[in-house]
């Protein structure tokens, strides 16, 4: 047995938690400093692991596998590869800075926060590295819970997080429980939760309205998460209404979990199946990303913006899944445009949980600071806070897909692959990448950072008493920008480290369907 | 059979029996509200483990093919020996699920009994012959026995859910749930005259045999006296339509009381349900099964639909218990014994049994922790619970998601079987009529949850919630969490306890 | 012997449907507890009848209605005992003024 | 001489460090920072002379197929796509122009920015970041061996774009007095547009980089155009075309967005809001001539691909340069700011080089580039110069007590008059890119403007028919008149006359830091055209014209000197730009314009810019806005809309049908709905649970009588 890396990882956030919890809730300093050293573990872990990993990374690395229920045939089963490896990196990433930067922001309730958001990461990296159908659907449904308290209880009281949170839950939960019947027929027919030996085995490949069934009841539970139209609505809601870091984790690792599953599990498991609906899921996909992106134009509230432009950017994965499925050719140079694609979907993730996740954070800046996120209620903020307009403007500019920057990358890669194979979808799609730079542009640098600033505007949002740190943004905010710009501008310029494992899994997967 | 085996085969029974009436004796030497009385729970205690000792020592004796017990050879009767129980995987399974109900009842009920109730000694006494009855119910092999013991079980459970005499709720459930239950077993024992009548023998394994002869003169009668059993054992069990009864009787027991109720019966009423269907009836399969499909979906669904209107926590887990019953029976529905599978639908209801055992035990164990303190079991009750006591809101947050079956928690694990064997044997519309179910029923579960993480209270004080609470409630959570993440040993004990059944199908 | 087995499970029926009216239809909770002693009584002249006409060689049906009959006597017992403690707390024996629960 | 070679990749990577070094480090150090970007760039200048000098040195071989470095840098799949860099003949001419140019431009803007001064701009370090990455993208796009690195400096350059015409798109109204909220107001506006407009061509280019890789597997410039490789693409039909054309369309639609061809040149004059002279000289001489450049690189594409028999795309650029150069000229008549007459005129000097391209010349239209982009820098700088004069007196008038708190235009030519005195070098200069401008001999603007219709007219002339050429000749020759007419207006306007206001009365020379860098570039405007003159046999042309050869279908050879289209165009010039002189020298204030009575109605269409911004407001902008909207009620208004409210909008939903639309379809009909029909079933049903035991009862005799119905029914 080797050094049990993806145990670790997983499992050192849990037992954080449990410390957290059973510390007394009076030394909250304390408290703080022990879970983010609790995560810090992790973080590094997996940055040895991918760097690790990535150069033979088309296969399952770091495998670990244990009996776990014989009768049921489960197994402990945990591997990764170029698709989960910067998935789990990104996770323990963004929980670190999450919980860095909540250390610093979140007054109440502090000792429940902390255990919570510490449990939510194992869950979600759990996600991320089982390869046993059960393991992937408990750890699918353990992220569930705690993401459920933070909206809920450290919401803000104006954005109904209760409601949100109920809604966050049911809609999961939803797909959750087709996906777990789907995984149950997959099973009876298969006899194995292996999700790497099911493909092989062709699941329900005997009752094709079984396998529709299975497959549309799969592709809900992932499409609810990713989220995709028109199983969106939690998202704004839920982003709206969670604090902080917990949208940032929203954004920045749950989406992410649907559409890993679609790629490790609904595209293996069922390639004709979804070659066959590809034209529908496509579809979806552009609805996606081009009403996610009008209506993020339409948005007064800097939040639900950027939680809308989720939903547009998740949509370009979506769009490049699709076109990395709508063929099953595994000869150049159709490979190669289906790898493109899908390293493109791939990447997309880890750059919208990159930026994204960055942009939350700073939303959250000016929140914390005025503690309005009306956009009418700003203006001319660059002259007032020049750091953190050049922080915004460079993660926008991420996000927009600018070139030199992660979100291009992805971007290019997504089109280029659909060009190829679904050139009609990816021309219309285009026009999303004009929507984008405008709502970005129009409401978010505009509205916020440019213009006159008032000082009697904001007077009525600002009150110094609240806020105990500098006026642009503080060094504790820039630290936990700082490693979200750094991929950024590596992404953007030198993508070939991160892609290099990606693409072996993708075409080593691709080539295997 | 001579008498020390026999002795020696009704070991449970006898310490139970023994226990309850060392408790009943040591009540009448010992002053009522006499400091020597808390003794009487530890009595009780100790009897209920010695019983889980005594089963698993017993356990080996019973062989693969389990074991007959007759308490009169042949002659008597007039044919060969008559079997009236038997000690086989499924009666053991039952002993031990009698035991865990029985401690994890007596541990919560400690102070509530201390401040509320009168007579303390009577009380656990009458709770351990309920779960004397329990066993007996779910070991019996005849007609004759089957009725006595679920009379028994019923008798104890109506004069502990109007223990309360002073509360005007508490007599008036109980006179409800009389009224009911003796008119269900009525017509259940009716059921059993016109199947005796038609097969001319009480023995299960003898009806069977009978009615696959297919010389039966009056064939016709079994339908009709497989409905009217429904009856009596659906009441039982709480399933829709004969579930009315289960919320005012639940609302007003005194709550260790609602605990058992609504575990104990249901358990028992599912474990005769088995034997009855599978042993005496399984020539009436199709019969069987559309009837009780059809119970399984309008139970979940009404059971779920209506939970969604209560205000009180005790109604509320009245109502959920009954959809509850509904995703068990898909078990039972959905059968599929001679399959060489991991779920045979049977194997599938019992671990939803014990899974429902710890959870539904453990939140009601919560529930009397917050009547202890608030004095009322209403939702606002709940209200910033984390604050005021984040040990008992986590558990509860725990088997709420248990009962709604989110892993990893024992809930999970049970559906995973049930909703398992639906899909094996191609009932998809009941499956997923499951879960929707599941879904719906997350809006009154959260009613709780909402309450307790975001609710505010009136009351902000921490309390505490005794000793005795915290380790049922304790124990309960662990075997929650340990149902999912460890979950082998229970899927064992599960298969193994039915195979015989199922291998007599 | 000349009485028919369909005769007596006529009666047997009558006797019970009649109980079970009683159950429906009386206010009074003793009335009930009496419906409910005439559906047991249906049974147990039921059990006697099967056991004489079909299997008149074993005594089990003979049996079982005995032991009905101590059930029945047991239940009285307790529900009378419950009917009481209910009458002194709400001064009315008509189950129908018992529904302070519902909905 | 390869060790030289190996260097290239830090062309870019000066200025770029240069702006990293000032974000992260000095950026609260003005003359630091000031310095640092000058030496980046001058760095940059250094080293591209130097590898013009060895491209020249190498030789014949090397110029057209030049030199490469290559790096691995996208995974795809079985391949690996790679980004490079590359120096070859066409490069070399560009890195001769671009560097220095941009040297010229921060040395000026140090004077410009006003550092030392006591209202000196406190952005002064942030605005030297930002044109250190411009130059950044610029030398990357210069030295791109493929379309990835091309389109990521091009990008990068649109970004540069954005931030210089919003440079003034903020301020602390208490401590910021050199900016005025009005201005604010326009620079936000002018900055979106720029963006957003030269993005929808960039998607466009992005589109058919995408196409291009996804067919040929490669984005070299080298690889692509091998004649095999042009031949799959022409092979392949992609919406009833051959796929070469569309792709070349597509990239087409980047230049037309990038160097503001008609129909997206709208946003080129708004983006004169940015710091006077500097972002407007980007916007003039270096930048939006990356389109041009663009097109010059995929040359062979164009050629390539047929829209029909005998029309290649390369047609296509041809028309748009010609309306292009023709609308800017004419719209150039009718301008007050003295910076938009010169926007314009850009507009339709960009038309003028991708007319040249159109036609199949590369070097022609690259000619051009270069001397344009000469002599408008050094346009646009004097107009800084004099715009800086104007503003000088206005506060000179001010402390005098003249025209107090009157509001007025700095850039408004109506108000100046007579400055030829007040402004002797700057004047000088500005008479010089002037004519470089009309095309007079010997400056620059004639050689190459006279390569451009030259090459037209020989095209017409060796077919004879009324073809393409021709119309492209006469476009560009009317171009040329209309060209001097605005000059000479513009220059009556500003130099000759008396001032018609204060502030031009109190104008005068700004200081030397400025007007060096005007005197140089006022050198190069005289004396660059001779680097392609016919009688030094084209030098240009041997330097940069084989650099397509690998492809095949791209000629290039000189066309010979043509006096009589050399002749025409300069008649047409001189006669123009005395007609706007003599009209406009004396020119009042209040007086009604002499084109104004003139051209009567036309006028004010050239003034309202043919109304094609208002067009574009009305015919997309509000719909996409409108569109935004309504996406936005079908999600999200049902949170603003308390939920009764859906009781009121069913009553209106008939009359109108928006309304039902608005109320949040997905989300209150089947999400809420559904829980809705839960709640509500539950409801119903807990009624059953009526209390009373003995209907519980009834409910279970109903339901035996029922199952054993249901027995005998079956």
């Amino acid at each position: 047995m080797n050094f049990p890396f993806l145990t670790l990882i997983t499992f050192i956030p849990l037992l954080g938690a449990v410390v957290v919890a059973l510390m007394p809730g009076k030394h909250e300093r304390a408290l703080k400093l022990v879970a983010v050293l609790f995560s810090v573990p992790s973080l590094v872990l997996a940055l040895i692991a991918w760097l690790l990993s990535a150069q033979a990374a088309g296969e399952m690395q770091l495998l670990e596998e244990a009996v776990w229920i014989p009768t049921l045939n489960a197994y402990y089963r945990v591997g990764v590869d170029g698709i989960s490896l910067p998935l789990v990196f990104l996770t323990t990433l963004l929980t670190t800075l999450s919980l860095f930067y909540s250390a610093y922001t979140i007054k109440k309730r502090v000792k429940e926060f902390f255990a919570l958001f510490l449990l939510l990461e194992t869950g979600m990296i759990g996600v991320f590295v089982a390869l046993d159908l059960i393991l992937f659907y408990i750890f699918w449904e353990v992220g569930l819970v705690p993401m459920f308290l933070l909206i809920g209880i450290w919401g803000q009281p104006q954005d109904r997080p209760q409601y949100s949170a109920i809604k966050f839950f049911l809609y999961t939960l939803v797909g959750s429980v087709a996906m777990l019947l789907a995984f149950i027929a997959i099973y009876l027919t298969t006899g194995t939760w292996n999700i790497l030996q099911i493909p092989s085995l062709k699941p329900l490949a005997g009752n094709p309205a079984l396998a529709i069934a299975a497959f549309w009841a799969i592709f809900l539970a992932f499409a609810i998460k990713v989220p995709s139209w028109p199983f969106h609505t939690w998202l704004p809601d839920a982003h709206t209404a969670a604090p902080t870091a917990g949208s940032v984790v929203l954004a920045g690792v749950l989406l992410k979990l649907g559409g890993y599953g679609m790629i490790r599990i609904l595209l293996p498991f069922f390639p004709d199946l979804f070659r066959q609906f590809a034209p529908w899921i496509g579809v979806l996909a552009l609805i996606s990303m081009i009403y996610g992106a009008l209506v993020s134009m339409a948005q007064w509230d800097l939040k639900r913006l950027i939680a809308y432009s989720s939903v547009s950017h998740m949509g370009f994965f979506m769009l490049g899944l699709v076109a990395a499925a709508a063929s099953l050719d595994v000869a150049n140079p159709v490979l190669n445009s289906r790898a493109i694609a899908l390293n493109g979907a791939v990447l997309q993730m880890f750059n919208h949980g990159i930026i994204t996740g960055g942009l939350f954070f700073l939303v959250g800046v000016i929140y914390e600071r005025t503690h309005t996120r009306d956009l009418k209620a700003f203006g001319g903020l660059s002259a007032k806070m020049p750091v953190y307009y050049g922080v915004m403007l460079m993660t926008a500019l991420a996000s927009l897909g600018l070139p030199g920057l992660a979100g291009f990358i992805s971007e290019f890669m997504v089109f280029r692959g659909a060009f190829a194979l679904i050139p009609t979808y990816a021309i219309i799609g285009i026009v999303a990448i004009v929507l984008g730079a405008a709502y970005i542009l129009w409401k978010i640098i505009q509205h916020v950072f440019l213009g006159e600033f008032s000082e009697e505007r904001w007077q009525k949002i600002f009150n110094p008493a609240h806020w105990h740190f500098s006026l642009d943004m503080a060094r504790f905010e820039v630290i936990t920008m700082a490693p979200l710009l750094f991929f950024m501008v590596l992404v953007g310029v030198y993508p070939a480290p991160v892609l290099n494992g990606i693409n072996a899994a993708t075409t080593a997967l691709l080539a295997g369907l | 059979m001579t008498l020390t085996q026999l002795l020696v085969l009704l070991l449970p029974e006898l310490v139970l029996t023994l226990t309850a009436l060392v408790v009943l004796g040591l009540d009448m030497i010992w002053r009522n509200g006499s400091w020597s009385q808390r003794f009487l729970l530890w009595i009780a205690l100790i009897g209920s483990v010695i019983l889980i000792a005594v089963t698993v020592l017993i356990w080996p004796l019973t062989g693969t093919g389990g074991l007959p017990i007759a308490f009169a050879t042949g002659k008597d009767f007039g044919g060969d020996q008559v079997p009236m129980m038997a000690l086989d995987p499924l009666a053991l399974f039952f002993k031990l699920f009698t035991a865990l109900v029985l401690i994890l009842v007596l541990l919560a009920s400690g102070d509530y009994v201390r401040v509320r109730i009168r007579f303390r000694g009577e009380f656990y006494a009458l709770i351990l012959f309920g779960g004397l009855a329990m066993m007996l119910s779910a070991a019996a092999t005849n007609l004759l026995m089957i009725y006595l013991s679920l009379e028994f079980l019923s008798i104890t459970s109506y004069l502990l859910t109007g223990y309360l005499r002073e509360d005007e709720r508490s007599t008036e459930g109980a006179v409800k749930y009389f009224v009911y239950g003796a008119t269900a077993s009525a017509v259940m024992l009716y059921g059993f005259s016109l199947l005796y009548g038609a097969t001319g023998t009480l023995d299960l394994a003898g009806i069977a045999t009978v009615l696959m002869g297919g010389m039966v003169p009056v064939h016709w009668l079994v339908y009709p006296a497989l409905i009217m059993v429904l009856v009596g054992l659906g009441f039982k069990i709480a399933l829709v339509p004969f579930h009315q009864w289960a919320p005012d009787a639940y609302e007003g027991a005194p709550t260790p009381v609602t605990a058992f109720l609504s575990v104990g019966p249901k358990a028992a009423g599912f474990a005769v349900l088995m034997r009855l269907l599978l042993t005496a009836l399984p020539g009436f399969q199709l019969d069987w099964i559309a009837v009780l499909a059809g119970i399984a979906i309008v139970t979940m669904t009404l059971g779920n639909l209506v939970a969604l209107w209560q205000s009180n926590v005790k109604r509320l887990l009245a109502y959920s218990s009954i959809a509850q019953a509904g995703y068990m029976l898909i078990g039972l529905v959905a059968l599929a014994p001679e399959a060489q599978s991991w779920t045979t639908g049977l194997n599938g209801l019992l671990l939803y049994l014990l899974a429902y055992l710890f959870t539904n035990l453990g939140a009601f164990a919560v529930v009397i922790a917050v009547e202890n303190h608030a004095g009322s079991a209403q939702l606002d009750a709940f209200a910033g619970l984390m604050r005021r006591n984040p040990f008992l809101a986590i558990t509860m947050f725990l088997f709420l998601l248990s009962l709604i079956g989110i892993p990893p928690t024992a809930g999970f694990v049970g559906k995973l079987f049930v909703f398992g064997a639906a899909i094996q044997r191609q009932m998809i519309m009941l499956a997923v009529v499951g879960i929707v179910n599941s879904v719906i029923s997350v809006y009154y579960y959260y009613a709780i949850m909402r309450q307790m993480f975001f609710g505010e209270a009136v009351d902000t004080s921490p309390f505490d919630e005794g000793p005795g609470l915290r380790v049922a409630v304790g124990v309960a959570a662990v075997m929650v969490l340990m149902m999912a993440l460890y979950a082998e040993p229970f899927i064992r004990l599960a298969s193994e306890s039915v195979s015989l059944l199922a291998a007599s199908f | 012997m000349a009485i028919p087995l369909p005769w007596w499970l006529t009666v047997a029926a009558a006797l019970f449907a009649i109980g079970l009216y009683g159950v429906l239809s009386r206010r009074n909770a003793i009335g009930v507890l009496l419906g409910i002693e005439l559906m047991l009584n249906a049974a147990n002249i039921n059990l006697v009848a099967f056991w004489r006409y079909i299997t008149p060689q074993a005594l089990t049906g003979q049996v079982f209605a005995i032991f009905v009959i101590g059930i029945a006597a047991a239940e009285a017992a307790a529900g009378l005992a419950i009917i009481i403690s209910a009458y002194r707390r709400r001064r009315t024996v008509v189950v129908d003024e018992l529904d302070t629960m519902r909905w | 001489m390869e060790f030289i070679f190996n260097l290239t990749p830090l062309i870019p990577l000066f200025p770029l460090l240069a702006f990293a070094i000032i974000v992260l480090f000095t950026h609260r150090h003005n003359r630091l920072s000031s310095s640092i970007a000058i030496g980046g760039i001058a760095l940059s200048t250094a080293l591209g002379w130097t590898l013009v000098l060895a491209t020249i040195l190498s030789g014949e071989h090397a110029w057209a197929e030049g030199w490469q470095l290559r790096v691995p840098w996208l995974p795809a799949g079985t391949t690996v796509l790679e980004l490079g860099f590359a120096v070859d003949g066409f490069t070399a001419a560009m890195l001769f122009m671009v560097p220095f140019v941009c040297l010229m431009i921060f040395i000026y803007s140090q004077g410009y920015m006003k550092l030392g001064q006591p209202d000196q701009d406190p952005r002064y370090a942030r605005f030297f970041a930002y044109i250190s990455l411009f130059a950044a993208g610029m030398l990357g796009l210069v030295v791109a061996r493929d379309l990835v690195l091309l389109f990521i400096s091009w990008e990068v350059m649109g970004l540069c774009s954005y931030l210089l015409i919003g440079f003034w798109s903020f301020r602390k109204a208490d401590s910021e007095h050199h900016i005025d909220a009005a201005q604010v107001v326009r620079a936000r506006q002018a900055a979106l547009k720029a963006f957003i407009t030269t993005r929808i061509g960039d998607v466009l280019l992005f589109s058919g980089i995408a196409l291009l890789y996804s067919y040929t597997g490669t984005l070299t410039f080298r690889e692509l155009f091998r004649p095999e490789t042009l031949e799959t693409l022409q092979a392949i039909s992609l919406l009833g075309m051959p796929a070469v054309t569309v792709i070349a369309l597509l990239v087409f639609g980047g230049a037309v967005g990038k160097s503001a061809q008609f129909p997206l040149h709208v946003w080129l004059p708004d983006a004169m809001e940015g710091p006077t002279p500097v972002s407007a000289l980007i916007h003039a001489a270096t930048m939006v001539a990356a389109g041009v450049y663009l097109v010059a690189r995929t040359l062979p594409l164009f050629i390539a691909g047929f829209v029909v028999a005998d029309a290649p795309a390369l047609h296509w650029v041809a028309v748009i340069g010609a309306i292009t150069a023709l609308l800017g000229a004419t719209v150039g008549l009718a301008q007050d700011d003295i910076k938009r007459v010169l926007a314009y005129s850009t507009i339709s000097q960009l038309g003028y080089m991708m007319m040249g391209l159109g036609l199949g010349s590369l070097v022609a239209g690259i000619f051009h580039l270069l001397t344009h982009a000469f002599f408008k820098a050094l346009l646009f700088l004097s107009a800084g110069s004099v715009i800086h004069g104007v503003e000088h007196g206005a506060h000179i008038a001010a402390h005098n007590g003249h025209g107090h708190g009157e509001h007025f235009s700095p850039n408004d030519m109506k108000i100046m008059g007579g400055l030829r005195h007040r402004m002797p070098r700057t004047f000088v200069a500005y008479l010089a890119g002037a004519l470089a401008l009309v095309g007079i001999v010997p400056f620059a603007g004639f050689w190459s403007k006279d390569e451009i219709l030259a090459e037209a007219f020989h095209l017409w002339r060796a077919d004879g028919t009324l073809n393409l050429p021709f119309w492209v000749w006469l476009a560009g020759t009317l171009g040329a008149f209309f060209t001097a007419l605005y000059m000479g207006r513009q220059l009556g306007l500003v130099f000759w006359g008396e001032p018609r206001h204060a502030a031009a009365r109190h104008a005068h020379e700004s200081p030397s830091s400025m007007t060096v860098p005007l005197i140089v570039l006022a050198l190069f405007a005289l004396l660059f055209g001779f680097v392609n003159a016919p009688f030094l046999g084209n030098p240009l042309h041997h330097l940069m014209g084989n650099v397509h050869e690998v492809s095949e279908v791209v000629h290039a050879e000189a066309i010979p000197f043509n006096p009589t289209v050399a002749g025409i165009s300069t008649v047409l010039a001189v006669a123009g730009l005395l007609l706007g002189w003599s009209l406009y020298r004396n020119y009042r204030a209040g007086q009604v314009e002499p084109f104004q009575a003139a051209l009567g109605p036309v006028f004010t269409v050239l003034r309202n810019k043919y109304y094609i911004d208002d067009l574009y407001q009305w015919a997309i902008i509000r719909p996409a806005v409108w569109l935004a909207n309504f996406c936005f009620n079908i999600d999200d208004r049902w949170i603003i809309d308390p939920f009764v409210d859906l009781v009121g909008a069913a009553g209106r939903a008939a009359s109108d049908i928006a309304r039902v639309l608005d109320s949040g379809v997905i989300d209150r009909w089947f999400v809420e709905g559904t829980a809705q029909l839960f709640n509500a079933a539950g409801r119903w049903l807990r009624y059953s649970e009526t209390g009373h035991v003995q209907n519980y009862l009834l409910v279970v005799a109903v339901t035996i009588l029922l199952l054993l119905g249901l027995y005998l029914y079956f």
